[in-house]
């Protein structure tokens, strides 16, 4: 059985299947709960300064099995409420990496600060929800502030940064290169698609707050070039996310350059059994392939295209 | 993934409560619910009341600012629904005790009908604040249900909480199972008194909900989903965990004391 | 039965659904079956200043029925050739929009020159192409491109002219601008996504040019977003375009704000009888709604949304 | 939508003529083709010249770059596969004749042998520039088919056009259908031929191919795109367009003579 183990940004993972920010992430048990279903680490809801309660519903809208919209609006009980939920995970053993959004890089830089004193592994930096006025794609869309805040956290963290790039953007892999100066350990791509639903007998948006973000099956191809085009423009690891269903999704984001994986929608469809059968599914491909470690597969995809 | 109906018919129930009726299709079993948008508003979870047919129903407490709005609703209103959502309850049991109080009644109403229509002998416990709070009691008695009645006041039947009511039951008679829905305070009691006599006890809770499709997490209670793993909990499930009628989560996911 | 007529910049059409640039586009005969079939109007393939054989296959991958993936590079006879094709089309009384593509604001000028000359009712620039070098989003992604292209080009021809934009855009809402102030007389919005595919058995991208762009039902709410925020930014019209495959898709870019439509990737899973469907769905949508006039509806859902 | 095969046999046919069989499981029908890609090279549509069971096969002519470069490959090269696309011969005629010129008969040669499974009665005419590289003769013989064969030196059958073959063998027979499929020239004589007897001619014709989907436009030929209007047309339907064997249309789309 291949070896599925990856170091990332110096944090040994026992597979590289991430719970993705925003999904089973606003409890305690629910953390334990993906990781006890074989995640690899999770990545928990995006944590601001204050309690928020996000948009009112309707927050979310299914395509088939292809897609999901939504507008949550970045729920979250604050950062003096949350540590109690980190801690009930890495009770459970959990790898746990602590996500933050803020509206300025010393907000993001307290708060980065606050959650690691909970003894997450790594801290990620939400710079790409598309829908949360004053937040995300608004602090994250240029190099610069990508940067500055980036290096603002890196300075009062002794953890790994990571990076969570937005797709919303004319060059994502210049968000990274603005990322990677300032000091990050490693990016995470993509967020969703910024993206819109309309009831046509109500004339009005679906979602409460008009517009939202897609995730799902539809946003693979767009995540699989932006980590492509990221992998050829910095040295540090690319974290793969977006409509990952399949081992055969995993492995295509690793051959397209990422050294892990983050997965949400996925279990929308099919609870968090699906990281049991992630690892299976991604192990097996590897056995049939030849390969022996996951980690000889990253960016396996470049060498024959250069 | 969204209907939006017409509201076909509504039904003041009680001063405080209504029932909406609405063309949809899905099939549905009782314990299960919809989430109900109206639009420019809200959407809310609402256990569905009437779950037979293409004209189903969900009855509506007026509590806080988009409950009362349901009030207001007419004869056709647009409103959006998906769903059902959630798992049912078990209707196998022959001799069924359903333990109501306020609204909760209304996802027990369904289920009882059913049971009593397989031939199941159900009694049902009623709790109100007073007589005219009282939900589907005509309508229980109707489907041929045996129904006891607590009201805090004294105005129908025993006075005093309903849970007097069930402990009176449980020791004058034998039952397979109970059903109950109501706060969860209530609920608990139910459980203390049931689980002494070996009576397996099923609660329908609530937790707040935005996507009703186990993935936010808005509804996680100890290790659970309501959304997906319930809302329909055996009890026994439920008092192993830290938060059944002591901890909630609001909106931002905070842990808030009942 | 409802009105599905629209006057898009002065030009009447029959109804709201166009051809896409690149999807029956290169021979007059497939314009015209396309016309013949219910186009409400055609546009032409994208039309450059040389013949451009396009890149070597593999060119497109397919996702189900909810996306496609392409990289053609942009093949086409070159504006010597054309002609021709678009007489054809002209002949057949088909309403012909054409579509060029050039490297700066000259070589956009002269093509569009060149190419009224074949009495096309309006002239569109591919300003968004998310895969040809030099070309597309390369000249479209920033706004004062945008402004400099359109406007040399609008004072080379009479007829009008529309910008089609990139989504692959941090505000792709500002290029229409952009569009606007430079003297579009409307705006498409939006081509393919960019994305890219990996055969993890060969270890390489799937088509040969690496990067792709994504088209089909996949990209409709990321079209949507698109076209809702141009709506409430510019005041010229607004052409839909992504993933359109039923009259109720249709509608809801309509209420969204679109006054006519594009459809593409749906003639891949339908052939262009797709266009007769399109047209009765939403005919019938709108009786349904009792909306009298389609143009009625551009829009409608922004009242509920201010 | 790919898939990825390793070729399991090769033979090759003639100086300038490989087979390729490989596994592949999707069903076909004689007259149907994929796309082969050759990775880091290119993706050719190529006919099913064995379209029976689980190993398929296609039989391919070095004539550019790419068809060159099928030449070398090997048992266990991997290829990706597409398909199958296209239209399919109508294979209920009793008394077919059917007309190959070069690679041609590739497609050609499983029709045959599935209308000799049912019963029926197949004259070939098989042409090429000389004996060693008539394609698939002795395959068709073993499959029962009366071959006849015109070369171009003569240095087997008959010497000149196969066209000539076709035209006597339209003198002293009657067929119900003629299958073809060869450079457009030879198609369209046959067509002439064959026009003045009633005979009706069901070509196989080739174009730039891209998406094989109907939607690039690349194989357009008159009002039909080949690739899911064809690869199989009626001959009439052809000689009505102003493209067939007159012109055909390079990758950019050019219309260009033949
Ligand atoms: C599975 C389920 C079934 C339900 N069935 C019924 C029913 O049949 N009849 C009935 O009257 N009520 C039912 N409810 C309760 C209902 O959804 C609302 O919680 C209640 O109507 C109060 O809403 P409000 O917005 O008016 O109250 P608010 O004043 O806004 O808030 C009062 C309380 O309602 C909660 N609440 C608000 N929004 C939601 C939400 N989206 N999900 C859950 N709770 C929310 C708040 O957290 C708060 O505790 C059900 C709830 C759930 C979870
Ligand atoms: C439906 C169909 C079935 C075919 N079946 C066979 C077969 O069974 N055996 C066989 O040997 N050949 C077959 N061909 C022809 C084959 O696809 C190639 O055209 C041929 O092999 C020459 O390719 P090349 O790249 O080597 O030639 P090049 O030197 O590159 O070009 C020579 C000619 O081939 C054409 N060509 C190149 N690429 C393509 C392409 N993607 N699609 C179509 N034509 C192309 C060029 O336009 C040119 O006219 C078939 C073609 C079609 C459309
Ligand atoms: C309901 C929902 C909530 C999300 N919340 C967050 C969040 O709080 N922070 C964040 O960085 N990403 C958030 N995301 C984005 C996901 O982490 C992920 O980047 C995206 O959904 C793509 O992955 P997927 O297709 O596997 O879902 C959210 C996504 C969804 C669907
Ligand atoms: C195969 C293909 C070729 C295309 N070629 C062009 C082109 O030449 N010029 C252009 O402006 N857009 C081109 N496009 C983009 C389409 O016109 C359209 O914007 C996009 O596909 C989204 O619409 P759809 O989802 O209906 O296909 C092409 C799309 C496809 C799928
Ligand atoms: S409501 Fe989202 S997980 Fe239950
Ligand atoms: S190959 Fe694209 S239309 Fe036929």
């Amino acid at each position: 059985m291949a070896d599925l183990g990856v170091r990332l940004a110096g944090v040994a993972l026992r597979n590289p299947f991430l719970l993705a920010s925003g999904i089973w992430g606003e409890s305690g048990a629910s953390l334990s709960g993906a990781w006890n279903a074989g995640a690899g680490g999770v990545i928990t809801k995006s944590i601001g300064s204050t309690p928020r309660p996000g948009y009112p519903n309707p927050t979310i809208e299914v395509y088939e099995t292809w897609g999901l919209l939504n507008a949550m609006g970045l729920p979250n009980p604050g950062i003096d409420e949350y540590p109690r939920e980190i801690e009930a995970a890495r009770r459970a053993g959990a790898t746990v990496i602590g996500s933050v959004f803020g509206g300025d890089e010393e907000e993001f830089a307290r708060l980065a600060h606050q959650i690691e004193a909970t003894g997450v592994a790594a801290v990620e930096l939400n710079l790409s929800c598309p829908h949360a006025e004053g937040f995300g794609t608004e602090v994250g869309s240029e190099p610069e502030d990508v940067e500055r805040i980036v290096r603002a956290v890196v300075r009062s963290v002794r953890v790994p940064v990571i990076a969570k790039i937005t797709p919303n953007a004319a060059d994502p892999a210049g968000l990274a290169e603005a990322a990677e100066r300032g000091g990050a350990a490693a990016v995470s791509a993509i967020n969703t698609l910024r993206a819109l639903a309309i009831d046509v007998t109500l004339r009005r948006p679906v979602l409460a707050h008009g517009l939202g973000g897609l995730s799902g099956a539809a946003i693979k191809p767009v995540g699989l070039a932006c980590v492509w085009q990221i992998y050829r423009r910095v040295k540090i690891p690319v974290i793969g996310v977006g409509g990952i269903r399949t081992g055969l999704d995993a492995l295509e984001y690793i051959m397209a350059g990422a050294r892990a994986l983050q997965v949400g929608t996925a279990i929308t469809f099919g609870g968090v059994a699906v990281f049991g059968r992630l690892n299976q599914e991604l192990s097996d491909r590897l056995d049939q392939l030849g390969i022996a470690r996951l980690e000889d597969a990253v960016g396996a995809a470049h060498a024959a295209h250069l | 993934m969204r209907t939006v109906v017409e509201v076909t018919e509504t039904v003041v129930e009680t001063p405080s409560t209504i029932t909406l009726r609405f063309p949809y299709e899905p099939p549905a079993d009782p314990g299960q619910f919809v989430m109900v948008w109206i639009p420019g508003d809200d959407e809310l979870p609402m256990s569905l009341s009437y779950t037979e047919g293409g004209s189903k129903g969900v009855t509506v407490k007026a509590m806080g600012e988009t409950s009362r709005r349901f009030l207001s609703l007419r004869r056709g209103t647009p409103i959006g629904l998906r769903g059902p959502y959630g798992n049912r309850f078990d209707l196998s049991p022959h001799r069924v005790l359903v333990v109501g109080g306020g609204s909760g009644t209304a996802v027990l109403a369904p289920a009882a009908e059913r049971a009593l229509a397989r031939g199941a002998f159900v009694t049902v416990a009623l709790g109100a604040t007073r007589a005219d709070e009282l939900l589907f009691r005509d309508r229980l008695r109707a489907a041929g249900a045996r129904v006891e009645v607590a009201t805090d006041d004294g105005s129908e039947g025993t006075r005093g909480y309903v849970t007097a009511l069930v402990s009176s039951l449980l020791e004058r008679e034998t039952f397979d199972a109970i059903w109950t829905c109501g706060p969860e305070i209530m609920m608990s009691k139910v459980a203390s008194a049931a689980s002494p006599k070996g009576v397996p006890v099923f609660c329908s809770v609530e937790r707040h909900m935005k996507c009703a499709l186990g993935m936010c997490d808005a509804c996680a209670l100890g290790p659970y989903h309501v959304c997906v793993d319930g809302p329909v909990f055996r009890a026994d499930r439920l008092t192993s965990t830290e938060d059944f009628a002591r901890f909630h989560r609001d909106p931002s996911g905070r842990r808030v004391p009942f």
